[in-house]
């Protein structure tokens, strides 16, 4: 029979440093990032600046994926997970994802060393200039560069709010450069996008003549979308937090909740779906770990674990998620209740790197099901 | 169809005579809408002298007819729905002649509008569990407690409202009915802001507000079943015709459409299954108003608004997926009040977020899953432990 | 914005003739066609030609959609939807839909009228010689025919056990002819096939030099797609009656049933599943009466008719098999218990006639929404 | 570690003694199986003297794959399940001395197959109201009931039996455990033919059955806790590890991969999702086998077997959509008893049948559901009419 090869087991436990990581990282997060605070960010443009230094700096967070030899941590794509889990769990509005992922990740691809140090350091915060939505296999670079500088249209970038380093893929006719432009600067013009999720806000930029410095080699492109693979791989991660808050405050109010004199909790229907999202949640954290752990190694399997992952996860959330409002029901419609960030969050997060049906495209010719 | 025969002239010689005496371009709206009250062509089937002539329900389509023919001021159907279509019936149906003579001509005249006073927070699906209490003092009732999902509350001049009257009888026993003057200053409005930025709704404290025994509706403890004849009212509005691509599904394939650069092979067996789902829905709508014309009890009828919700949440889901990068804006923020709710206006973001509402307000999916495999499947209730139990002691 | 318009309601109700056609149809097959004699189907041979008699003679259902000019009941596809009905409840095994729907409507569209007036009386029934899984756009004749007769092999054809008449499409190069085999016949071989229905058994059929007579004036391919279409028009109306019995059944089950001094059906994870499936079956029943009454009267909206009810009902008579046994439990994977016939009933009925998907792909055209 | 440094070598002299002193190649198996069960070596997690050392269990790999090198018998696993999986940890846990003594050698020795007596028509899900009666007689019970869904009851030497001794307690506290030997003339066995055709189970008619009260397993009315321990040890079995593509979706995956023909790109997404749901399901079992290693009770444990079956059912049935006219056929309808149930063997058309049995066989989806609910979750249990009741005034 015509069947695919196993790949070795990984490891999809937590290790005691991870451990020890998410318990400081959720102190702090339970500390500094309460619901009404992220919530407000929806009426007025958050100042994120302090939690993000705590997360970056005193935790040390934004290290995690640069080498120690430019002042890293000397971590990696898990220790990276647990991190987005929990940022995830709180809703957290700093830009871990674009700067310490995507733009660290992009950098060290190329073999760039300098803005990674202020990158280890807190010194700076960077934002790959794509849309959120693009999908590790979708680069296609809407700047071009001439002797005035950079020209061109990005939206719906995140990341950039803290940012003071702007990657700039730039298209120059039969390939990519990769470009970098300090903030502010003139000749970009960042508007804020009315983002569905205003947890991690968005920016459209317009570069007009906008002074940069190109900094790959040659090989920009393929240090993007390992980039953007390397987000695809840890996004999940942060669904499974989005999908483990929803199940757990869900839990918690149907234990407390009585109508009809029992707790509502108690009732066969309701205790079915939990049940049934329950065995959902697990099945996205053992994904999401298992995507996480192969990308880590730069294990054989890592794109077929991203691409599962990718097709899974994003659901799942959404499903924890909508599942949490209709089981809180009325409270849940309501701004004051902390359930709709969560709900914004896994519908943004679900398109976010690219729609699951893309990814799941793609693993089907990875593992040679074609679609016709 | 002989009763169809003598009736339908005799409307229409009605109607003729309303216009004729009350000329739409040069008579007041109120007061045309008022004459439309003593004439007995606001709700024809109401009983004679209280907006009605007695007569079958489908005839009002013909008055209606005429009047937007004749473009005659119609009653505010929309603006004062409450009123028009819950405590209206509501009144005819449990008033006491006083209450009827002078409680339901200003409701048509639009001089009355009303909103709800039903659920509180600890009072969601188990309405039975209201904790505003009512207590009597003289002639009058002393009430005090927190309502919440009151639509058009800051626009309302009356409400109908259900209150405790009796802590020591079980949840069912101890319920009053009343009609209540919302300019009491008493009556606290505050909006309730939701998941879309917007308010909707309202929560509404009550603090001594003051309710003549003369606004109580029924009996003292009846006040459950009259507000299952309200809220009965309420269910007819909902799950009505829609054409083809109505509503949210309307939306994706206009989009679908005009957008060929968001197609992809991976969508297009989910949106096929989307639209047909959405036809199903609209078919089986179809049918069921052609039982309940043909006199025929359709029980599909509780199930509709489930299907509707369901596939409005679905499509409204799918949308946001098909967009990609355009599915991450949402519109505005900014906290409104919006006059009337449009599920499929507006932007994307916005459809998606109130299309949760869909399966919470007017009784939540789950409710009406129980109603269908109780009431139409015969299978077993629950067991209740709070049904007998003095209100005040059961567990909190 | 760009939508479709609304068709022209249908009627979709009963009418008082087809009420009393429903009940003297279910009179009889409560007598005759009990679920233990049908059940012995899958063991032996069945001779169904008694209930056969009754159904097509005795009742004169055989006529239903044969024209009164050719001794037919003047009835039509609103009708005969009612018989499929019936005979999906009983999951009767006769050749109703071969015989009374596929073969007749091919006869009478290329107006043919000495078969038919037989096939009207009872003293012929007949069969279409195609596989059962043939949908309307997917007509792909695999028999030819020369000066020695027909030739070439044709595979699971339903309606053959007592069928006089064999309808055969022939290829004839540039077009489809259609030709008449009288049945026992020279050069035919029959090959009961081993089916998951057994309530509608198949046949294999190889033709080498099998006398026929060519009964079309070029019109055949027309003829033999609108008798596909009927059927499939009509299919829904059985597969609503394959779900109505698994809907009624569980319920009764349920409420007889207990296990934890309760009935079953008072749990409330149970009953909401069975509200959900009584939305399903109530809406597999609407398009399937949308579907009979647009074709019966040639609505410009029966093609679109046909595609939604085949989408749907397939699947919703499916997860009415499937809910039933996994409900009923144990018991509904006995061989005594009649549930599996439905169960297998309704998953072939769900490849007959070509799959949902098919249907879908065909109504996308239909209604403008191209795959890209 | 230092336990593993020092068992290890340990456990392999005593395999090679074993090998020394009982040759494979010329012992006769069941002797050499009770050699091994003589050593310790049949389960090293079992008593000393009873099987085992007293090791924990993961070091019988070692043994085994030491005797598997060695050619040597091994245990007949699957064809004494029953024996060696749940009846043996039963008698090790509440047997006498007496009873372990003479009971586990033949299980182990292969002397004493075993089946298992416990559903019954009206004890399924609620396996606490088996209905069949053990009333004593001086030193023996006699024993009338039926039973059903007992696999492998036409090739077993030995039963574990569930039954009522006592109809005047409540449903939990009247039952009693027993070991039956199946070939006393009472019991008689009735293959019980499937939707598949095949016969894998029985049914067992007790008829007057006389079982000794030496083969009472546990205290008379302990039945309920002694049967608990049997049915946790056949939990532990289920949903263990797969490869990639094993199980239903890899014969789906061959079948897309050998027959372009079939491919539709309406088909293709769903394919994917199912792919995907698989190799979920394979990485949770895989993290769970990982956190049970590592000492952590993985909870996912409960769930493996709802994710298994529902896959198994999914996939199975768009097996057959996809092959269309293929899928209308079936292998073989005749009558037939497998010695072994292969779910992925056989056909398309058996595959999906036989799926249906995974949500129902050894526990229910719903009841695992409820179990996850109460037991993992922490939500309140059901409210239960029938615990306190004498079982023979339960309504039925």
């Amino acid at each position: 029979m015509n069947t695919l090869p196993t790949p070795p087991a990984a490891d999809l436990l937590y290790s005691e440093t991870e451990t020890e990581l998410r318990a400081s990282l959720r102190r702090l997060l339970d500390d500094r990032c309460p619901p009404e605070w992220v919530v407000s960010g929806y009426d007025t443009t958050l100042d994120a600046s302090g939690l993000w230094k705590a997360i970056a700096v005193d935790l040390g967070l934004a290290a995690i994926l640069i080498p120690e030899s430019c002042g890293g941590a000397g971590l990696g794509a898990r220790e990276a997970a647990v991190v987005l889990e929990e940022l995830g769990r709180a809703a957290a509005p700093v830009p871990f994802l674009s700067s310490a992922v995507l733009a660290t990740v992009a950098l060290s691809t190329i073999g760039e060393r300098e803005t990674l140090r202020r990158l280890a350091s807190g010194d700076s915060t960077a934002a790959l200039a794509v849309p959120l939505s693009t999908s590790p296999d979708d680069l296609t670079p809407t700047v071009s560069a001439d002797d005035t500088g950079l020209t061109g249209r990005i939206t719906t970038v995140a990341g950039t709010e803290l940012a003071d380093v702007l990657l700039v893929p730039v298209s120059d006719g039969d390939g990519v450069q990769l470009h970098q432009v300090t903030l502010p600067a003139d000749g970009v013009t960042m508007t804020p996008a009315t983002a569905l999720d205003m947890t991690r806000p968005l920016t459209d930029i317009t570069l007009s003549g906008a002074a940069s410095t190109r900094i790959d080699s040659g090989d920009a492109e393929a240090a993007i979308r390992q980039a953007l693979l390397c987000a695809a791989a840890l996004l999940p991660s942060e669904q499974y937090g989005v999908a483990s808050w929803c199940l757990d405050t869900t839990l918690a109010y149907l234990k407390q909740r009585r109508q009809f004199g029992r707790t509502i909790g108690s009732f066969q229907a309701v205790k079915h779906r939990m049940a049934n999202l329950w065995l959902q949640v697990g099945q996205t954290g053992a994904l999401a770990r298992y995507a996480a752990d192969t990308y880590a190694r730069r294990d054989l399997d890592t794109e077929i674990a991203v691409c599962v992952a990718q097709s899974f996860c994003g659901d799942a959330a959404v499903l924890a998620a909508e599942e949490c409002v209709q089981l809180h029901a009325g409270i849940a419609m309501t701004w004051e209740y902390p359930a709709h960030l969560y709900l914004k969050r896994a519908k943004a997060d679900q398109l976010a790197l690219g729609a699951a049906h893309r990814y799941r495209n793609r693993l089907s010719q990875l593992v040679d099901l074609p679609s016709h | 169809m002989s009763d169809t025969e003598s009736i339908e002239p005799d409307l229409t010689a009605r109607v003729a005579t309303l216009l004729r005496d009350h000329d739409p371009a040069t008579t007041d709206p109120q007061e045309f809408r008022g004459a439309l009250f003593d004439a007995g062509l606001a709700r024809v089937d109401f009983p004679p002298g209280l907006g009605g002539l007695g007569l079958p329900q489908r005839f009002q389509k013909l008055v209606d007819a005429r009047l937007e023919a004749a473009d005659a001021p119609m009653l505010l159907r929309e603006h004062n729905g409450i009123g028009l279509g819950m405590a209206a019936p509501t009144i005819v149906a449990f008033g006491t002649d006083e209450q009827r003579r002078t409680l339901l001509r200003p409701i048509f005249t639009n001089e009355h509008v009303y909103c709800q006073l039903f659920s509180e927070p600890e009072a969601g699906s188990d309405l039975a569990a209201v904790a505003t209490s009512a207590r009597r003092d003289g002639d009058e009732w002393i009430v005090n407690g927190q309502k919440v999902w009151t639509s058009g509350a800051h626009n309302a001049d009356m409400a109908i409202l259900l209150a405790r009257s009796d802590p020591d009888l079980p949840k069912h026993a101890g319920l009053t009915y009343f009609v209540c003057d919302m300019r009491d200053p008493g009556v606290e409005v505050r909006p309730l802001r939701q998941l879309t930025g917007e308010a909707e709704f309202n929560e509404v404290f009550l603090t001594d507000v003051r309710v003549p025994d003369s606004l109580r509706l029924g009996e003292i403890g009846q006040g459950w079943k009259v507000a299952t004849t309200t809220l009965n009212n309420e269910r007819v509005a909902i799950g009505s015709g829609a054409p083809r691509e109505g509503g949210m599904i309307g939306r994706v394939a206009a989009t679908w459409r005009d957008n060929p650069q968001w197609r992809h092979p991976g969508m297009h067996d989910r949106l096929m299954r989307l639209w047909v789902d959405a036809e199903a829905i609209r078919i089986t709508g179809e049918r069921l108003r052609q039982q309940l014309a043909n006199g025929q009890p359709g029980p599909e009828g509780s199930g509709m608004k489930v299907l509707f919700a369901r596939s409005a949440q679905e499509v409204s889901g799918f949308d946001l997926e098909l967009r990609g990068e355009d599915g991450l804006r949402y519109d505005d923020w900014t906290m409104r009040r919006p006059d009337k709710v449009d599920y499929t206006g507006r932007e994307p973001g916005y459809r998606y977020l109130r299309a949760k509402g869909n399966s919470i307000e007017g009784g939540t999916s789950e409710i009406l899953l129980n109603v269908i495999a109780e009431r139409v499947l015969g299978l077993a209730p629950e067991p209740r432990a709070d049904k007998d139990i003095a209100w005040k002691d059961l567990p909190r």
